[in-house]
């Protein structure tokens, strides 16, 4: 089981964050979460094991896309604030409650903080699982409750 | 004592800044710094009463006590993502 | 409003197909389903315009992932076989009724035919749309009935 | 007439070819050519009586009439993707 979290400045590249960063036992879900995190980006990761990938039978991949208005507005961008560390805890602990929940392999989420333009990508959750009724599922909610708790804001820039 | 509670988003806007600063006494629990909150914003009442604060970065039960040195913030969303 | 369907020999590869391929009217949707197709792919595309792509908030990829045993034997690979015209017809119009009923802006389909060794993609299904809730539904409901109705059936190639 | 119907997957590898011809009358019907092939294979009668087929690359009903000269497939799934 494997679960990545990264909050890092600006849009998100049109590239996925790979899964497996290092071969690890899966005891490594057992890890503390990182409290620290450079002013550049924060990253935490756990790592995935070469069996559990075997298993993968579907990814599902949602992306959020910054919409040219918001509110009937047009915007030029939004601009998300983290407050750290607490938005990287809480994305890793909310992750590895919907891994466990439905049985998941592995959760990628990476999110924007500030200035995120029309038209680019602000957010990505990537699912590995076995089956793809708990991915759709466990995608659902974990957007839903990373919208509740998990401290980010967006402020909309207006042309 | 002396609370500094961090805001964030549209609040912060709103408010043309960044902490709200409330005296509680020095027994205070986050339910007493809600209430502090919202005597000093009566506009905001309601939301302020009502509102979860997390205390050194998780969410606090009303009950918990605070102290000053604890970093507070007041984590309204709207949703994200 | 764009359908692309691309059935193709062999693995999918890891990058996604573009969702526009030529910015046209959104009447295209309408055009008849493309009958013919070659040996090689049969690939259908109809066109996304520019004012529907602004409206793009979400985009969800489903990938399946060809794994490692079927029924509790391990595999090498699966084999695909396609009945075409009727697979890329029958995903056309299964796309074109999904993209309707959920008010989605574009679907891209892209399946295997032939040889999909374990740990490859077979299956990838790209929705863009202005919300979350109607992608998820969306998928779910194209993928049951993709299992049901496309003439598209996989053999295990143990090994 | 001769109707030649095509078949995929687990049932061409389980009778190892890739159709069945089967004779039904001139006037036969969808339904008629399900009967043929469920009396041709007395053993999987129930799968042939139901099982759905496709004249010309749709999905046909049980009364749609068919021809010598359309192409019937055997379409049925369990499970592709």
């Amino acid at each position: 089981m494997s679960v990545l979290i990264r909050i890092s400045s600006g849009p998100l590249s049109s590239e996925r964050l790979p899964h497996v960063l290092n071969p690890a036992p899966a005891a490594s879900l057992q890890a503390p979460a990182r409290k620290s995190q450079s002013n550049s980006s924060s990253d935490h990761a756990e790592n995935i094991s070469a069996p559990a990938m075997q298993q993968v039978g579907a990814t599902v991949v949602f992306e959020g896309v910054v919409r040219a208005n918001e509110a009937g507005r047009l915007i030029r961008a939004l601009s998300y604030e983290a407050y750290e560390p607490m938005a990287t805890n809480s994305l890793t602990e909310l992750a590895r409650d919907i891994l466990c929940k439905h049985a998941l392999i592995a959760i990628t989420v990476e999110h924007s903080r500030g200035e995120v333009a029309a038209g680019e990508r602000s957010f990505r959750l990537a699912i590995d699982c076995a089956h793809r009724k708990e991915a759709l599922a466990a995608m659902d909610e974990f957007i839903d409750r990373m919208k509740r708790d998990v401290p980010i804001w967006k402020s909309p820039i207006y042309i | 004592m002396t609370i500094r509670v961090l805001i964030f988003g549209s609040l912060a806007r709103e408010l043309s800044c960044k902490d709200i600063v409330v005296d509680v006494s020095a027994s205070a629990t986050v339910r007493d710094v809600n209430q502090a909150l919202a005597t000093k914003h009566p506009f905001k009442a309601a939301f302020f009463q009502s509102a979860r604060l997390a205390v050194n970065h998780a969410f606090a039960k009303p009950d918990a006590p605070v102290q000053t040195t604890d970093e507070v913030a007041l984590i309204e969303l709207v949703g994200g993502g």
